[in-house]
């Protein structure tokens, strides 16, 4: 099993949720985020002083997947997010080596979905 | 210039002489005054304080109109609403109230009052009668922003404000209260909805639909705001980013719409109660009837159709405060409240407009309404001798605000352009136009 | 019907002649007004104005209630605060203001102006008096609201608010005030209370103290919030979610209770000015002894406390606003913001009675204190004289707002039911009773 | 005391006899009144409303206050604002009038009117005038606390409140407006800048200058918030949190203001609309200009710079707005928008003065430019007449009020300490000096 | 050392916290979090429109533990949030490579708790 | 590769950023967090009741960054958030096992950056 992490813009997010969905993959969480990285940020101004906003809102989502989901997965994140432009984001795998489910307690592969 | 005005003692020594001789350009002599001039002082000061509360729907306005939208655009609605009421006070000083209230014939005024700087060596009345007036023009104005709220160039908008308070609304104004400021006795004339006795006290068709019809120009011309409906065409919910704020123009709406209805007599006496009591009976029959009618049409009581609730009451009664009976006063605001909740499902799912504060069903359906509804419970008039000239009034508003508002908005579409690009609105216009965010710091999901 | 009110140029033209022609039914000829007429006429004025400010208290309430409770139920409060206003209006012009000023035995009020819709036939004064009292209602109503914030299902509070206004504010009123709308003289009964001589000028107790007891009902009725005491008693803090807008929202009433307390007058003359100061002395007084006492008890001063200190000052100078000297103005507001510290530790910890604004505290504790306190500094009576019959006039009112408020909460309870289940209740009452949300978008922790 | 005023019915029954019997200390038998007490009781009712409209500037000032600086130190803003009114209510109660309207040479007033409580046996206009000035010391005290904003400690200011309203404030108000309580005509000194003709209608100078200067003082002795200012020296943006309420709080000044403009006629007639119109297009004037210029300056129109705007337009029209054609307050708000913008920028990065959210530039600078403005569009005077003593007024008013708020400040400083230590500043006033959160639940990030 | 990431429902933050200290984990990280999974999400309206809100509000736990705390700490999550209803969430193990204590840069164990 | 997770004081953020960029990592991720740890939390009261904050402020980073970085990215943030108090916070590293360039589709070590 693994984990995925991805940073994507915010306004990406529901065309991302539509390609995961298609990808079968039904279930995430997704959290506010501030990213840094190339996308030079952008120029804001308050009362006439300039302000380098180089912490950007994205979105977080984070999806636990079976091996077999993968592939899957992040193809579906890059359809759903990608516009060509820096600031796109970033995927991110871990390995998990858990997964429970609350509600009854199942572990591993069959807790994922 | 009135300094002799501020000298409390003086009054203290003298019995209010002070105050007397303090006259600006009154018609009477130095000397004790007369019971008739100290009621034109009274009228004077009611009709002050009136204008000064209907100046404060503007953040009334602002505040409903930034609470039903979404937090990445707040600041450029509450611009667009600062900037509509200061461009309009100075168009409404140099053009308006000259064509509104000047000399001319019966389809035009003008001349005599324009650019009203002269019109300072005026008198008494004479300029609490212009900031009344101002106020009224400003809201008209202001009625507009909402409609075409979250997609409209801020720039477009500027322009666009020059011209209602310059010359749609003054033009039409003129057409339908042109007699109010002294009209035939001075020699003015009365324009001609005036001279067919139209009856609309305050405002409804005046007012209200004049700004509403315009709005709903705007909002056709713009288009829907991106994501306002699917690729099937259904219609999606773009919620509203702070409802308490909203509420609170709501009820700021109410209160100043006291000064609205009740000042519009511009003289202090007992129907200033009598359209007090109509006005504020619609305005909770409005909201009863909106929150029923939400929770038998979506299963619950919705907060933003109650709040619209107060305002259709509000608007509908303003035509007949003066003349309808207080159960027809409770009737024309139950009507209204069921109206807007109607107007808003319709002009959304059925018409495809997208209005997001729903600014033409409250000012425009309702205004309709309130104009019309009078005929029914006038005090003193039958229906039969009223409705013909107030469905030719109402037709008459709708044709010319509608007509100009279409020629002005796709002008600007044609020339500046009217509409920000996608990526400014998926942005947010405060970020986009204004380089300022509403809310710094605090965490807002900006995904819809 | 008020037609001529509105031609400016015609009161330029004839000295405000038309102003005067445009009575309603008032007593004198059409000719030149009398100095007398002309007062009458600042009374109406005055008297409108000062109901427009009491009005605005409402948002004043909103927003207090709304900021000091949590983000999930805003939307929820702010529809109760508008709907018992709302069908609070109606309520009384159907029932209310007759059974509190018409025909009737010292015990009931009613007959005469029953279904006020013939009242509209009424004259001058009438109307604005009736506006003035409408308002007055709405303001014992809403007081309820805060004490059974967050938990009160939606349903029941409507049909509480039907009951408030309708029956048990205007028959406690009736026996303080029934004599204010012409009492004896004109042959109506002035109710027994008012004939004792009870002193309460703008109703610390008949407006106040009355939706208090009544919200101390609803709120022991209703038990406390999930999770307000944890297992073992012990009162824990559920703090409010907008704080700045509760100000807001304290700062409005401030300004709504000039309204209130001069207003009370209906006189346009001198006494406003000596009540508005009383008034803002005791309130100020109120603002600084609550943010002293909270500092000593709890080591910071703490903000929600200083603005209940605030109502604490206003509620109790109510009472006594017109009839105390300025020293003793001061004094009652030191004293009131003292006794809301205490009492709403003492209700939250001792009573374990959840009261999520202190309005019991407030409307209760402070209305008390100011009805008995006026007897200290009364600038023309002894404190022997008056005590007896204030203490009666406070008995009285708790025996009948609390005895009343039970029953009809308990007869909810029992029906109906008066309170939502713990799941609604976490969810917030927003989602639940309304399906909306007060800040979409903004992230909130919502696990309190 | 006034217990009669209230009867309703007697009024309605005697032609409002009962209003003229029920007169505080008023001159005349209680016979029929003449048209000339009427006129008081108009007077008395004008101002008063008046005064409420100046006391809701209050809530004005905070919301601008808390919605520009950070959701942190949002309490803690609001809290001062709330105690430097209540504050300086009691004292302006103790000393402030006395000493301002008081018997006494032409340098200090004081003496007779001091401890105003025996004042509360003085009749009519008298305690409208008391409360209408104590609104306006309340202005004048308020304007401090936001060039101080974030970084003072609370004891501090607390202090500092007794001071600008017990002391500071009517000392120089009695050398400008000493005339206005009688002046002459009743034995007492004018105030020598009032004797030399200075001319300030409403205070440019008197009010907001002074508050302004003193709150220069404030800032100075402060020092900048932490983080203001980069090592190299490079000024910082620190974006206000709530631009929403902000603009709430500049719609509810401007509300306010056709309180403290128009009011201080204290005299119900004509000039009350003369000064409303010129007030409000300089407002407007203000606004537009203070967009424009920042649209040039900064490439974008800035909300905030234009909500400072609309301020800067009424500070500037305030000293003449009674005395200026309407051409010229438009020009005055066009140059005051103007004036603001680069005020800000200036004492921002040039003399890298931390001022949160422009005081000194919107009171100050303003302030001075209006005083100085009236001269060239005075409706009667030439300018050589004028300029002399206005820059004379201003000059002093600058020495004045700097001088002793520099003072006032270092030794706070130099005893209980002006400002808090850094972390409680990192961490944010709120919890640190009140132990409380502004908006409980939200998430905020809180990392400048 | 094994991070644990949980997502549960607001309302059982306050009985997960119980739990944890029961089970002397005292000490973990929480951020709001949206999820979307089985529980089919709700309905809410605005202005007669209906929304289908399929991102629920929920709580993300993030606690570093010892691998002796592991079983402990899962076993806590599970009977502070369970309620047995769709939407209880989801607890994820991953490895714990290195763990820093910022104060006084302890590495590994000793910088866990 | 390996992910960094931090948690650090959100005063101290700006002073980390700075860090950070010294030491050649440009890209993060932050979002807000509340933590719970050895720091006491601090006493809140509201209307006189006393509130005992146990979830304090904090602000989680997120750094993915190559081998080479791991030491100097840890080390900087150290030195960023240290003020030698408890809540200074902790540093979580896990290993990275893929990094998808979203804009790019670019894969591993050259992604990250
Ligand atoms: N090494 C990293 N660690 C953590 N987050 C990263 C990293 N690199 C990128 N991100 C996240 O991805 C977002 C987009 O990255 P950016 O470099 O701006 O665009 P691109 O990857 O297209 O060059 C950043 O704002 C940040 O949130
Ligand atoms: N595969 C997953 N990846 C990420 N988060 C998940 C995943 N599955 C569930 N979650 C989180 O757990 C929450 C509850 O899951 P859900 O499927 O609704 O309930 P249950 O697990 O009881 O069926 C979801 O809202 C989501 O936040
Ligand atoms: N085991 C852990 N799991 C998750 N987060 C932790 C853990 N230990 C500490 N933290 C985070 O680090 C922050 C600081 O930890 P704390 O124990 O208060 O300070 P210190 O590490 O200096 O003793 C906590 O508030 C929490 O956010």
């Amino acid at each position: 099993m693994k984990l995925i992490t991805a940073y994507i813009q915010p306004e990406r997010l529901n065309d991302v949720k539509q390609k995961l969905y298609a990808a079968d993959v039904m279930k995430m969480s997704i959290t506010n985020a501030l990213g840094c990285g190339q996308q030079g940020g952008y120029h804001e101004s308050y009362r006439g002083v300039d302000i380098e906003v180089n912490l950007i809102k994205k979105i977080r989502l984070e999806i636990a997947v079976n091996a077999a989901f993968v592939e899957k997965t992040i193809s579906a994140i890059v359809e759903g997010a990608r516009t060509g432009n820096i600031g796109d984001g970033k995927i991110f795998v871990t390995n998990l080596e858990e997964c429970v489910r609350i509600r009854t307690g199942e572990k591993g592969e069959e807790a994922i979905g | 210039m009135f300094e002799e005005n501020r000298k409390v003692g003086v009054k203290l020594g003298m019995l209010a002489l002070a105050g007397v001789l303090a006259f600006g350009g009154s018609a009477f002599a130095a000397d004790e005054p007369t019971a008739a001039d100290v009621q034109t002082n009274l009228n004077i000061v009611w009709t002050a304080v009136a204008a000064f509360l209907v100046f404060f729907m503007q953040p009334g306005f602002a505040l409903v109109e930034a609470g039903f939208t979404r937090a990445k655009n707040a600041c450029n609605i509450i611009m667009k609403n600062l900037m509509d009421f200061s461009i309009g006070t100075i168009a409404w000083w140099a053009i308006g109230f000259g064509l509104m209230f000047g000399l001319g014939s019966g389809w035009i005024g003008g001349g005599s009052n324009l650019f009203s700087a002269d019109f300072s060596n005026g008198s008494d009345l004479n300029w609490t009668f212009f900031i009344f007036q101002c106020v009224f023009a400003g809201t008209a104005a202001t009625i507009v922003s909402g409609a075409m709220a979250e997609r409209t160039k801020f720039v477009s908008y500027l322009v666009y404000s020059i011209f209602i308070c310059g010359l749609i609304y003054p033009i039409s104004g003129h057409w339908f209260w042109g007699g109010l400021f002294g009209g035939g006795e001075n020699g003015f004339a009365n324009g001609f909805m005036w001279d067919m006795g139209f009856l609309d006290f305050a405002g409804s068709t005046v007012v209200h639909s004049c700004g509403a019809w315009i709005a709903l120009a705007g909002a056709i011309t713009l288009g829907a705001r991106t994501g306002k409906y699917g690729p099937d065409g259904k219609s999606k919910a773009i919620p509203g980013h702070n409802i308490p704020l909203a509420a609170l123009g709501v009820f700021i709406l109410w209160f100043g719409w006291f000064g609205f209805n009740p000042g519009s007599t511009t003289t202090g006496d007992g129907a200033i109660g009598y359209i007090a009591v109509t006005t504020n009976l619609s305005a909770a029959a409005g909201a009863i009837a909106a929150m029923l009618a939400g929770w038998v049409r979506f299963g619950k009581p919705d907060v933003s159709m109650s709040l619209n609730g107060v305002l259709a009451g509000l608007v509908a009664i303003t035509a007949g405060c003066d003349c309808v009976t207080f159960g027809g006063a409770i009737i024309i605001g139950l009507v209204a409240g069921v109206l807007v909740v109607v107007a808003v499902e319709f002009i959304d799912k059925v018409l495809k407009i997208d209005d997001p504060v729903g600014a033409v069903s409250v000012h425009g359906v309702c205004g309709v309404w309130g104009t019309i509804g009078l005929c029914f419970f006038h005090s003193e008039s039958s229906f039969a001798d009223l409705i013909g000239v107030q469905l030719i009034g109402v037709a008459v508003m709708f044709v010319w605000a509608f007509g100009t508002g279409m020629i002005l908005f796709n002008i600007l579409k044609a020339t500046i352009g009217l509409r920000t690009n996608r990526e400014e609105e998926l942005k947010g216009m405060d970020l986009a136009e204004h380089g300022n965010e509403a809310y710094s710091g605090f965490q807002i999901f900006n995904n819809i």
